[in-house]
């Protein structure tokens, strides 16, 4: 099993996800819940990222004086870089609304535990 | 004691998603195909020359639209969140 | 070999960041697994991601709990 | 006027960010919301079928300006004939969702603003985004777009949980907001691995890469793809393990909040229920996940309604439940098991949308919903009583209204599909799924009225019963004319049924 960029990257997404799947389902402390949430939503978008990567190959931008067949030919593949850019803005507005409810129950409740808020 | 069994079952099924996770990442390394990222390549550099920024606002305009929409949704939620515009049930 | 390193940070930062007994601490340290991986996408061919992401990953998102964290209680019960 | 597919989502958008402008501005926000509201189901019927092409890229095959001087790798390769921008593709079965959606939508909207105190800018911003964000849904067929609508779905129904004042819907908006903040990544973990594979992300190149031998179709990548995607599926529409939160999601809303939002859960359920048999279905297992996941949502969601003492999360559970029936049909895949699914799909939107209604106009007069403490209502409200009545009978399967024909359309799909043993169970929870609701009725409208139960609000508004009215009319229509629905119904249902598309 040969090690690469690509391949470690794509693992180290992978062990992301699973350590914030971890979190928001075991841990009892809602801010720690949603920590690992945000951990999760970094872990798909990495993930995403090292699908786009080319071993050798430059940045997507077209300099002055590239040819635009040998650029094309050697340059990263934009899709998925496109996609990470919504999907970052996606994950940091959910958080802030979570993070807002969070807020105000604590403020009703006078705790963060999960167990205490959520579980009737 | 339920809390328990609920603990076991979802832990048992985060070992096997994970494992199942690292496998098929594995197998995957081998298969990615860019596709139409190739397409994206080619005809792009006519238009502009920063490849992401084209499939940001041009070939996919309508998923940023989409983006600013929640943005705007996240902002209007997090005031609701604190109060502004609640509904009551009930006539005048 | 850059690359590597910047994993395993991440990695370690995020397990290090769910591990504090204090929740600021968690909410700041929450800001290195973000810039780590903001690093990355830069030695991934990704700039303008990388550019989004330091400012969201390792800015907004620390903030954003951190705040929570100052309007909530700091140690977890 | 193949424009006007994009404003069916576009317009909606529109609305909402008008709409929220006019925050505290009473008598405005009325009369602008329900003239607004009145686009919804108009535009589809308008519209024509077709493609619509966002940017105007069509394939490069047909836009030979733009691939001159191209390279063979993609000229002569199947990278020709890919759709390089978001495509929406609109037709008859769309037709009909969209329609009837609005229609739900239309009322729903229309109900929010009689029954509140004050109408408010926010709830109608939350309203008009979900119901943009789900039309997008059914009409895409781009499996990112699809993501990022979702999750505007899944936003809007927190804001609609938010909006009303009942006791717990925080706690419920935050427990739904993070299973959905574990659940929508792992969507997109599953659509990044087709996107890896077959490298596009438009549904129709994606099933031709599949089909024509572009990638192994037996993989373990595309698997994996498809667990996480069918994952989301579940949550998206409440099926279990989540049907436990998304009927508490139902019960903390205002009534006509909860129509609006099981009419998002149904049609999020359809459009994305076609979308995994479009791709999935050559896997031999599909079929059986599909049936056992719909046969587990319809006992578990009907039992538990049984169970329930409070009448909202009882008509939540309900309506889990009845998703299973087009979960069943969308799972026989045969034409004709797969247009009963989808006619189920059509009328159940409108069941639980009168029921919703109805029932909150007890909530509206009294502000109870626990069926211990209510009865005697149907002295109060003879008249709403019997629409309520109507639409039980409508939802267990009773001739002359909708529902009986697509069960009958599903009972005698799944004995042709050599199932005989599914129409049996369906008959049974018909029975009980009556049986419930006939509990519910009784402990409401028929049984003395206890003495402490005060009523608030004597006159109930007549929005409420022109909506459950128009509601009822297409129901009977449906009922007695079972082909105008259907045959809108069967080209698609053909299509899917006839393996990959």
């Amino acid at each position: 099993m040969i090690i690469d960029v690509q391949l470690a990257s794509l693992f180290t997404a992978v062990a992301l996800v699973v350590i914030g799947i971890f979190a928001a389902v075991f841990l009892d402390n809602l801010i720690k819940k949603v920590i690992g949430l945000a951990f999760i939503g970094d872990g798909v978008n990495l993930f995403l990222i090292s699908m786009g990567y080319k071993a050798g190959g430059i940045v997507y931008i077209q300099l002055p004086g590239m040819a635009a067949d040998w650029f094309a030919q050697n340059s990263a593949y934009p899709l998925p870089f496109a996609l990470v850019l919504t999907s970052i803005v996606i994950g940091a507005s959910t958080m802030a609304v979570m993070l807002g409810i969070i807020i105000v129950l604590y403020k009703k409740r006078g705790s963060i535990s999960a167990s205490k808020i959520l579980g009737e | 004691m339920s809390e328990g069994i609920r603990n076991i079952i979802m832990g048992f099924s985060l070992v096997i998603s994970t494992v199942a996770l690292f496998q098929s990442t594995y197998q995957f390394k081998q298969l990615i195909y860019p596709g139409i990222s190739y397409l994206y390549n080619y005809v792009g550099t006519n238009i502009a020359p920063n490849m992401v920024t084209i499939v940001v606002f041009d070939w996919r305009g309508y998923d940023t639209l989409g983006e600013a929409l929640i943005l705007v949704t996240a902002v209007i939620a997090v005031l609701l969140v604190f109060g502004r515009g609640r509904a009551q049930l009930g006539g005048k | 070999m850059i690359e590597y390193i910047l994993m395993i940070v991440t990695i370690l930062g995020a397990i290090l960041a769910l591990m504090q007994r204090d929740l600021l601490k968690a909410a700041i340290l929450t800001g290195v697994p973000g810039a780590a991986i903001a690093f990355l996408y830069q030695y991934l061919l990704a700039p303008d991601v990388a550019l989004t992401q330091a400012i969201v990953g390792s800015a907004i998102i620390p903030v954003f709990f951190a705040l929570a964290v100052y309007k909530t209680r700091r140690v977890e019960e | 006027m193949n424009f006007l597919i994009a404003l069916m989502v576009i317009v909606p958008i529109l609305c909402a960010l008008f709409l929220n402008l006019l925050h505290k501005k009473d008598r405005t926000i009325k009369v602008v919301t329900v003239l607004l509201a009145l686009t919804l189901p108009a535009l589809p019927l308008l519209a024509n079928y077709g493609l619509h092409y966002f940017g105007g890229y069509v394939p490069l095959v047909e836009n030979p300006t733009l691939a001159n001087n191209l390279p063979p790798l993609i000229t002569d390769t199947a990278l020709n004939t890919f759709h390089p921008a978001i495509t929406y593709s609109f037709q008859s079965a769309q037709q009909l969702f969209v329609f009837i959606f609005g229609l739900v939508a239309l009322l729903a909207i229309f109900v929010s603003v009689f029954e509140t105190r004050r109408p408010s800018g926010v709830y109608a911003y939350m309203m008009f985004m979900g119901v943009a964000a789900v039309t997008a849904v059914i009409l895409t067929d781009d499996i990112f777009n699809l993501y990022v609508f979702f999750e505007i779905a899944a936003l809007a129904t927190v804001g609609i949980v938010l909006v009303s004042n009942v006791k717990g819907n925080y706690e419920t908006a935050l427990k739904y907001m993070i299973i959905g903040s574990i659940v929508a990544p792992l969507l997109l973990l599953g659509i990044a691995l087709l996107l890896g594979v077959t490298g596009n992300v438009n549904i129709t190149d994606i099933i031709y890469s599949i089909k024509n031998g572009l990638v192994d179709p037996q993989n373990p990548v595309i698997l994996m793809a498809c667990a996480l995607i069918v994952f989301g599926w579940l949550y998206g529409s409440g099926l279990p393990p989540f049907h436990t939160i998304k009927s508490a999601i139902y019960s903390k809303a205002l009534p006509s909040g909860a129509a609006l939002m099981q009419a998002f859960s149904v049609f999020i359920f359809v459009a994305m229920g076609i979308i995994i048999l479009r791709i999935f279905s050559y896997l031999p297992f599909s079929q059986w996940v599909i049936l056992g996941v719909s046969l587990m949502a319809m006992i578990l969601g009907i039992t538990m309604a049984i169970l329930q003492t409070d009448l909202k999360r009882m008509i939540g559970f309900l309506a889990v439940g009845e998703l299973g029936y087009i979960g069943i049909g969308l799972g026989l895949s045969t034409a004709y098991g797969i247009t009963a699914g989808l006619f189920q799909a059509v009328n159940e939107a409108m069941i639980t949308a009168i029921l919703f209604l109805g029932f909150g106009v007890v909530l509206y007069q009294t502000g109870i919903s626990d069926t211990r403490k209510l009865g005697g209502m149907m002295v109060k409200t003879p008249l709403v009583a019997f629409l309520v009545l109507l639409g039980g009978f409508a939802m267990a399967g009773v001739p002359l209204l909708n529902a009986f024909q697509s069960k009958l359309m599903l009972i005698q799909g799944s004995i042709k599909a050599g199932l005989p043993e599914l129409g049996v169970i369906m008959i049974l929870l018909s029975i009980v799924t009556f049986m419930t609701f006939m509990k519910a009725f009784h402990a409401v409208y028929l049984r003395p009225m206890p003495d402490e139960l005060v009523i608030k609000h004597e006159k109930i508004p007549k929005a409420t019963i022109i909506a459950m009215l128009v509601l009822l009319g297409v129901c009977l229509i449906f009922g007695l004319f079972p082909q105008v629905a259907t045959s809108y119904l069967q080209p698609l249902a053909t299509s899917l049924a006839g393996g990959i598309l």
